[in-house]
């Protein structure tokens, strides 16, 4: 019935162990987030394939376009499943296409390992098939309010777009500023837009904030960054900017922000100056020879997953979904950045392993990612932050 | 059974009708003559309903119909054609003709056998299944003309009805005309074709620049001087 | 109805019957999106082929319907069966006021109000996240309880609706309603001067197809379990337009196999990964570009090439006999 | 006081925002007026422009203003190859639905070119070298000397096409040909050619505009979206087909965001414009400057 | 001068005109006439390539022109009445009658020369030369339209259906507008119903039934060769 896969040949469904992949690939997701985790999932299933294998079989990637959409997410989930039948399943960057999928993966008991996707909601609902790597809001907004403490700023204003990942970041900042005490005001802006000069001229009326959060992805990410610094309000001797988004670590920052992006703080779960593990450098290396670029820590992301799975299944010894499942849930293994177990107690960190992550400066125009100072939090931090004139 | 009072209207600097004043009555022909923008397309365009007077009112059957929509104009028994042909062009011939019927519920039978009959009388029955718009411009005006009487109007306006007609046309016309006027529709027709008009009217109307020029009998109308001067040449 | 549209009908009937047996289940996935597809195409059909109203909120009103009935389903607990009937109705009512508010516009003011309307529409289920939940999208119960093994009863079940809309459609197309209708679409002034209640027409029609598209939209929340914000995008609305027009508009079987057909050569472009809409676009142009009337105008041009074989040489006996 | 400077802030980069999206809507207009065709690609034109500027200056190191103009002329060549290539069935009377035709042709346009493009450039946002650096401070607002040269630029460009429109025989023959194409042809009007070049043109002041945002606001794939979203906006606001209710519609799109935002909520900036349109048209249901098309 | 040699055109599949032969003869005015829908109209276009042909030529001074795009015969001095409303109802009069000049547009003086030239010709368009052509009555478009055809200097007219809509007064001042041309040199074929007017100024007529040519005469003797089809003619 299913020979659609060419290559290799009718024995397929014998021969090798079908992974399902899933991300944005075309839009309105984002496209970058979907092609990372697709091409380092490639990578690692390559690297394990050259090894031998899992279980004496090849691994072989089915990776689906979700268009960061729920409802595509939702079917891309279903064909993976009902007509290429992987046996589990990891992926996806946007939390609202995550939560579609993962109601999929429970209803036909799929083993599902986020990737990307950072929604509390996802790990909290607490479905036994559903793991992450990836760090959750509520980790997200402890650190930043964590380093707002440390440095001491006093008054916030945030600008968020209005994905579940914004929102719900403005949510829990919110909550933990007026329980601490801290003064900020917020806006929720659309993705679409591009000119948000209005939003932070509100955001700043009347208004000097110490430090602006920029919890916003893709170009409006940059965008935030080089018009609040064309209008002179951050980052400035008075206004610090944090970017939230993994955008801080591509390489476009500098052709897009230009000299804007200079003093930006941002966050990444990965750094080389940060020594993880002996894996990290290895698949860096890997992925710059393979794909011509560096690797977002997104891509570090999508490459656990599959080393992950490929350990579990080859503990359980078998591709049925429970034993997948159960041993995924007795997980310790090295990842490229650090080592990955799965907590079992229900909440939002419940099968949620939690990345660390990093604060980053940069301080030189056209600095690479790689040669920013870590500025937080303080036990690995490279560098103070340095404040512009 | 139609009336105009004191019917004015005017487009920006255009004075298109001025103070016209009219009555039609039951199984007359009425001819309108005049210069072209003289003001004759504007004045059927204000008795159905397209454009709204600036002032006049318009009665029919003693009912005040001034303001009242185009369609219910349609539906109490006013037809009409335009001088400017308006069919439903990519409905075929016969659907054209059926869409008045439709509106006033006649019976299926009733319909078809009344199209046939007046799409007979034309010779446009091999058309039958012929999108309107590939007729050409004479065939196009006579469906216009038997898609009007589909409506089963008492009284029926006719904007230059046969330009552009075949002589032997005009006669079929013509012929039409009268027998229906004998079954007891009323007719409004604006025409330059003087023969044409001269033939079938009742009554002449001359209207130069929006106004009332002249109305009476035919003969008069046509000899009288000014109508000559300002129309015939 | 023509002779040809009942007999393709006809087989695509008996094939619906029989497919379950011989498909997998994620084809019969993609076959219940497409019966939806062709439901939101045929109602789309019937405003802008037959009465010339192009409008872009289709989508948004398919939208309208499934949120109403996803919200009084979760809040109010009411069984999704009932719950899409007063979707339906919400729809209705919204496509009334829409109906209304654009009466006096034609064609191409209508199309982009209504992108508008489709447009604020979405901003605001994006924006109210309170109630709507926002991008992430309100999760719905299913129809049948949230087991896939179901599929059948969906499959069934949207079968049903699908016969229910087409049957709707098919006596307001085939009727002196339709005629009337399509008089409108080519000139309102000459179709009032006899005797065409335009205003009327225009929002029957207006009113009907978004409660329609009501339907639609309701089934699939509770088929998906999910409705998101996505549903109302411009590409969205694309898509089910795209599905009338090379079907054929203004034909009755037109939107059927246009949807049919747009939905499975989407899933199959899909193998083609990040290529995969370039190429879908690619043969929306083509087909387009070279068979304008649609896939039913290219049908109806070969049966009547073979039609008209027979007809002429009976002609030409008919001369000879002369 | 308090009150003023923020709100004079919000209404210059609203009308800064006007300026630039009255060019992209100029072009939709023109294509509109002439060849009575909605153009759904004309975001992807102004994209396409936005890319040719981008390759020009960064990957061939050309002058930024070599790569505007460069933008311009091939976004033109493309956009009358497409015409001839996609539109013609329209005029050959071989479409029944010609407006449904056309708009279906240009939105699959739009779906390949938006699509091609993330195949061909990737996803990955990219920024042309801009014209200039800096900021230029306005009293209330300080603005990116990018935004200012866009403006600038893009006014140089309506004037041109306005001059060109109203005063010039090629102008006379693309409103004669929007209204009557086989009369234009009785002139001597080579209603072909002609009709490609209003496609041809119209596009490449989507491009321009691209082109001229590029360093602004970013180069990226959907970037044609919104932009086109709001061009529909304007065309309608302003009537289609009216070049002058292009513009006006821009300025006031503009204006009323802004106003929004100081007055209500900056969240529901893109609704503030649609709700205008729909009062707008609820009184004139033409839009602004109604009635006539080409009443300049 | 024109030869139309046994042409036949049609729309899609349907033939409208069959072998159809004919000549306009220069400095002549040559008369179409027949019933409705006998393919009048089509034979214009044909000839102007409106119309595709399907077999036959159509020659204009010894030279094929059946091939030509239409809007290249401007240049050759031919110009094309249309039956149906053909003003540009958004431009005004004077830019529609400018556009009449189109084929000599770089000609700055010509062209007002001649538009001054039609303004004296038609007064009405004079009143209304800054108006749109679309405000106009059904009778002043047709004199534009007339205007219009005129400007461009042509040296072969193909009119159809000029009086329809025309006051019987300005009909008469078209026709003579029309004869004149003739000692300019000017060949002129016409479509028009208006026989009883139209006749006097013609010198050649034919007519066209179901898309041939039924029968053909100079037009002084047009009495004696075609009674039969004379008959209705003088009435109307
Ligand atoms: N676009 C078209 N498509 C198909 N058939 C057409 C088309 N235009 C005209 N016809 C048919 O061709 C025939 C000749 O039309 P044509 O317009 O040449 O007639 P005509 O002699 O000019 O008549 P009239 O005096 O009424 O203008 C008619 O029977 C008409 O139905
Ligand atoms: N919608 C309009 N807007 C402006 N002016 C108009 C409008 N309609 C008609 N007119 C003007 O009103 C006058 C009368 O026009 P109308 O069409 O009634 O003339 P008519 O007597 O029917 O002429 P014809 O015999 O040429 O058809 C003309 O000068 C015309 O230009
Ligand atoms: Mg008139
Ligand atoms: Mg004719």
């Amino acid at each position: 019935e299913d020979s659609s896969s060419e290559g290799t040949g009718s024995e397929s469904s014998e021969e090798v162990i079908k992974i399902g992949g899933i991300g944005p690939l075309t839009p309105p997701g984002s496209p970058e987030l979907g092609e990372e985790l697709q091409q380092s999932m490639q990578l690692a299933i390559d690297e394990i394939n050259a090894d031998g294998g899992v279980l004496g079989k090849d691994l072989e990637l089915y990776f689906e376009d979700s268009s960061g959409a729920p409802e595509k997410g939702q079917s891309a989930m279903e064909k993976l499943i009902t007509k290429e039948n992987v046996v589990a399943i990891a992926g996806e960057g946007h939390s609202s296409a995550a939560l579609a999928e993962i109601e999929v993966a429970k209803r036909n008991n799929v083993p599902f390992i986020v990737a990307e996707a950072w929604s509390d909601a996802i790990t909290e609902k607490g479905y036994e098939q559903v793991f992450r790597v990836a760090p959750n809001n509520t980790m997200f907004s402890k650190r930043i309010v964590e380093f707002v403490e440390e440095f001491g700023y006093e008054n916030i204003s945030i600008i968020a777009e209005d994905s579940d990942w914004g929102i719900g970041n403005v949510d829990l900042l919110k909550q933990q500023f007026e329980e601490k005490g801290i003064k900020f005001n917020s806006t929720i802006v659309s993705r679409e837009t591009k000119d948000y000069v209005p939003q932070l001229l509100e955001l700043t009326e009347n208004n000097e904030p110490d430090l602006l959060l920029n919890i916003m992805t893709g170009v409006g990410a940059y965008l935030v960054v080089k018009q609040a610094h064309e209008l002179g309000i951050s980052p400035t001797a008075e206004t610090a900017m944090f970017m939230g988004g993994a955008d801080a670590a591509y390489p476009e920052i500098w052709e897009t922000t230009g000299e804007a992006s200079k003093y930006v703080i941002w966050q990444t779960p990965y750094s080389p100056k940060a020594k993880f593990t002996d894996l990290t450098e290895p698949m860096v290396e890997a992925f710059k020879e393979e794909f011509d670029r560096n690797p977002s820590y997104v891509a570090l992301h999508g490459y656990d997953t599959v080393l992950i799975l490929a350990d579990a299944i080859e503990r359980a010894g078998s591709t049925d979904p429970d034993e997948i499942i159960a041993a995924l849930e007795e997980t310790k293994l090295m990842g490229t950045r650090g080592e990955v177990t799965f907590p079992l107690e229900k909440g939002p960190d419940y099968h949620n392993w939690l990345p660390d992550l990093l604060f980053m400066q940069y301080t030189e125009i056209d600095q690479a990612p790689d040669d920013a100072e870590i500025v937080f939090p303080s036990n690995v931090a490279t560098s103070d932050i340095v404040i512009p004139e | 059974m139609l009336r105009v009072e004191n019917l004015s209207k005017h487009f920006g600097g255009t004075q298109a009708l001025k103070d016209v004043n009219f009555e039609v009555k039951p199984k007359e022909i009425i001819g309108i003559i005049g210069p072209n923008g003289s003001g004759k397309s504007t004045l059927l365009h204000t008795i159905t309903g397209i454009h709204k007077p600036d002032k006049g009112s318009i009665w029919y059957e003693d009912k005040n119909i001034t303001s009242i929509p185009l369609e219910d104009r349609a539906r109490l028994g006013i037809g009409r054609t335009f001088q400017n042909l308006r069919l439903f062009k990519r409905l075929t011939v016969w659907e054209n003709m059926l869409i008045p019927a439709i509106q006033l519920k006649k019976s299926k039978k009733d319909m078809e056998e009344q199209a046939s009959e007046l799409l007979n009388l034309v010779n446009l029955t091999h058309l039958k299944n012929e999108q309107a718009q590939n007729l050409s411009i004479g065939q196009q005006r006579l469906l216009e003309f038997i898609r009007a009487m589909m409506l089963d109007s008492k009284i029926v306006l006719l904007d230059e009805p046969t330009a552009g007609f075949h002589p032997n046309m005009i006669q079929t016309f013509i012929d039409t005309l009268l027998e229906l006027n004998r079954r007891g529709k009323t007719f409004v027709i604006i025409e330059h074709n003087i023969p044409a008009i001269m033939e079938v009217s009742t009554k002449l109307i001359a209207i130069a620049a929006g106004e009332v020029l002249m109305s009476g009998n035919p003969e008069e109308v046509h000899s009288d001087a000014k109508v000559v001067e300002a129309y015939l040449g | 109805m023509e002779q040809l549209e009942k007999r393709i009908l006809a087989v695509l009937l008996v094939v619906a019957l029989f497919l379950p047996l011989f498909v997998d289940d994620y084809a019969l996935h993609i076959v219940i999106l497409a019966c939806f597809f062709i439901m939101m195409a045929s109602s789309w059909n019937l405003l802008a082929g037959y009465s010339g109203q192009v409008s872009f909120a289709h989508m948004a009103l398919a939208s309208s319907g499934a949120y109403t009935s996803g919200l009084i389903s979760v809040h109010l607990g009411i069984h999704p069966v009932l719950s899409i009937l007063v979707g339906a109705v919400v729809a209705g009512l919204v496509g009334l006021f829409l109906g209304v508010l654009t009466l006096r516009m034609k064609d191409s003011y209508l199309a982009l109000t209504t992108i508008a309307f489709a447009e604020i529409f979405r901003l605001v289920i994006s924006l109210e996240y309170k109630v709507t939940n926002g991008k992430v999208g309100l999760s719905v119960p299913g129809l049948f309880g949230d087991i896939t093994s179901k599929l059948p009863y969906y499959y069934t079940a949207i079968g049903l609706v699908v016969l229910m809309v087409f049957f709707g459609i098919y006596r307001l197309v085939y009727s002196n309603f339709g005629l009337t209708v399509r008089s409108i679409r080519e000139d309102e002034i000459a179709a009032s001067a006899m005797g065409v209640k335009v205003v009327r027409h225009k929002i029957i029609v207006f009113t009907i197809s978004s409660a329609m598209a009501g339907v639609a939209g309701g089934f699939l929340a509770h088929y998906n379990q999910l409705v998101s914000p996505e549903m109302t995008t411009i590409t969205q609305m694309g898509m089910v337009i795209s599905m009338a027009v090379i079907g054929g508009l203004g034909t009755f079987i037109g939107p059927i196999i246009g949807g049919l057909s747009l939905e499975i050569i989407a899933e199959y472009v899909k193998e083609f990964g990040n290529y995969h809409l370039m190429i879908f676009g690619l043969i929306l142009i083509l087909v387009l570009r070279f068979s304008p009337q649609g896939i039913a105008g290219l049908i109806t041009k070969f049966h009547n090439r073979k039609k008209k074989k027979v007809s002429t040489s009976a002609s030409t006996e008919k001369e000879v006999q002369k | 006081m308090d009150f003023l400077v923020p709100l004079l802030a919000q209404l210059t980069n609203g009308l800064i925002i006007g300026f630039i999206y009255a060019l992209m809507a100029l072009g939709l207009t023109l294509i509109f007026g002439v060849l009575k065709v909605i153009n759904f690609a004309h975001g992807e034109f102004y994209m396409l422009g936005a890319y040719i500027s981008y390759i020009a200056s960064r990957m061939l190191g050309l002058h930024p203003i070599i790569g505007i103009i460069a933008a311009v002329a091939v976004v033109f060549i493309i956009g009358m190859l497409m015409e001839k290539a996609l539109l013609t069935p329209i005029y050959e009377d071989k479409v029944e639905r010609k407006d449904e035709y056309a708009l279906l042709i240009t939105f699959g346009l739009s779906i390949f070119l938006m699509n091609g493009a993330l195949v061909v450039f990737g996803p990955y946002q990219k920024s042309p070298e801009p014209l200039a650096s800096g900021v230029l401070d306005l009293g209330v607002l300080s603005v990116s000397s990018g935004r200012i040269y866009a403006v600038v630029l893009a006014i140089i460009f309506m004037a041109a096409t306005l001059f060109i429109i109203n005063k010039t025989w090629l102008g006379t023959a693309l409103r004669a040909l929007s209204q009557d194409r086989d009369a234009s042809t009785i002139m001597g009007i080579n209603a072909k050619t002609l009709g490609s070049i209003a496609f041809g043109l119209g596009a490449a002041m989507a491009g321009a505009a691209g082109a001229l945002l590029a360093p602004v606001f970013l180069v990226f794939p959907i970037m044609g979206v919104v932009p086109a979203i709001k061009s529909f906006v304007i065309i309608i606001l302003g009537s289609m087909g009216s070049i002058k209710g292009a513009i006006y519609g821009s300025l006031l799109l503009g204006i009323v965001e802004s106003l929004g935002v100081f007055f209500l909520s900056p969240s529901y900036r893109d609704g503030y414009s649609f709700l205008l349109l729909i009062i707008i048209l609820l009184v004139k249901p033409k839009g602004l400057f109604g009635g006539s098309q080409w009443n300049n | 001068m024109l030869e139309v040699k046994n042409v036949d055109a049609g729309y899609g599949k349907i033939n409208i005109l069959n072998d159809l032969s004919l000549k306009a003869r220069e400095n002549n005015l040559t008369l179409l006439i027949g019933p409705n829908g006998a393919g009048k109209s089509t034979l214009l276009k044909a000839i102007f390539g409106f119309v595709k042909t399907s077999k036959g030529s159509i020659e204009y001074n010894g030279k094929d022109i059946s091939s030509l795009p239409s809007h290249q015969l401007v240049d050759h001095g031919i110009s094309f009445l249309l039956q149906r409303v053909s003003v540009f109802p958004e431009l005004t009069i004077n830019e529609n009658l400018k556009l009449g000049a189109w084929a000599f547009k770089k000609d700055k003086q010509k062209v007002t020369q001649q538009l001054e030239a039609m303004y004296d010709k038609f007064d009405v368009l004079k009143q209304k030369r800054n108006e749109k052509a679309g405000l106009m009555s059904g009778g002043q478009k047709r004199t534009l339209e007339i205007a219009r055809m005129l400007m461009s200097n042509p040296k072969m007219l193909l009119i159809d259906e000029p009086s329809a809509g025309l006051s019987p007064k300005i009909a008469k001042e078209v026709y003579q507008i029309l004869h004149g041309l003739k000692d300019d040199g000017i060949t002129l074929l016409m479509v028009d119903q208006n026989i009883r007017d139209s006749i006097g100024y013609s010198d050649y007529v034919y007519v066209l039934e179901q898309g041939s040519v039924s029968s053909e005469s100079k037009a002084s003797e047009v009495e004696a060769n075609l009674k039969e089809v004379v008959q209705s003619w003088l009435k109307f």
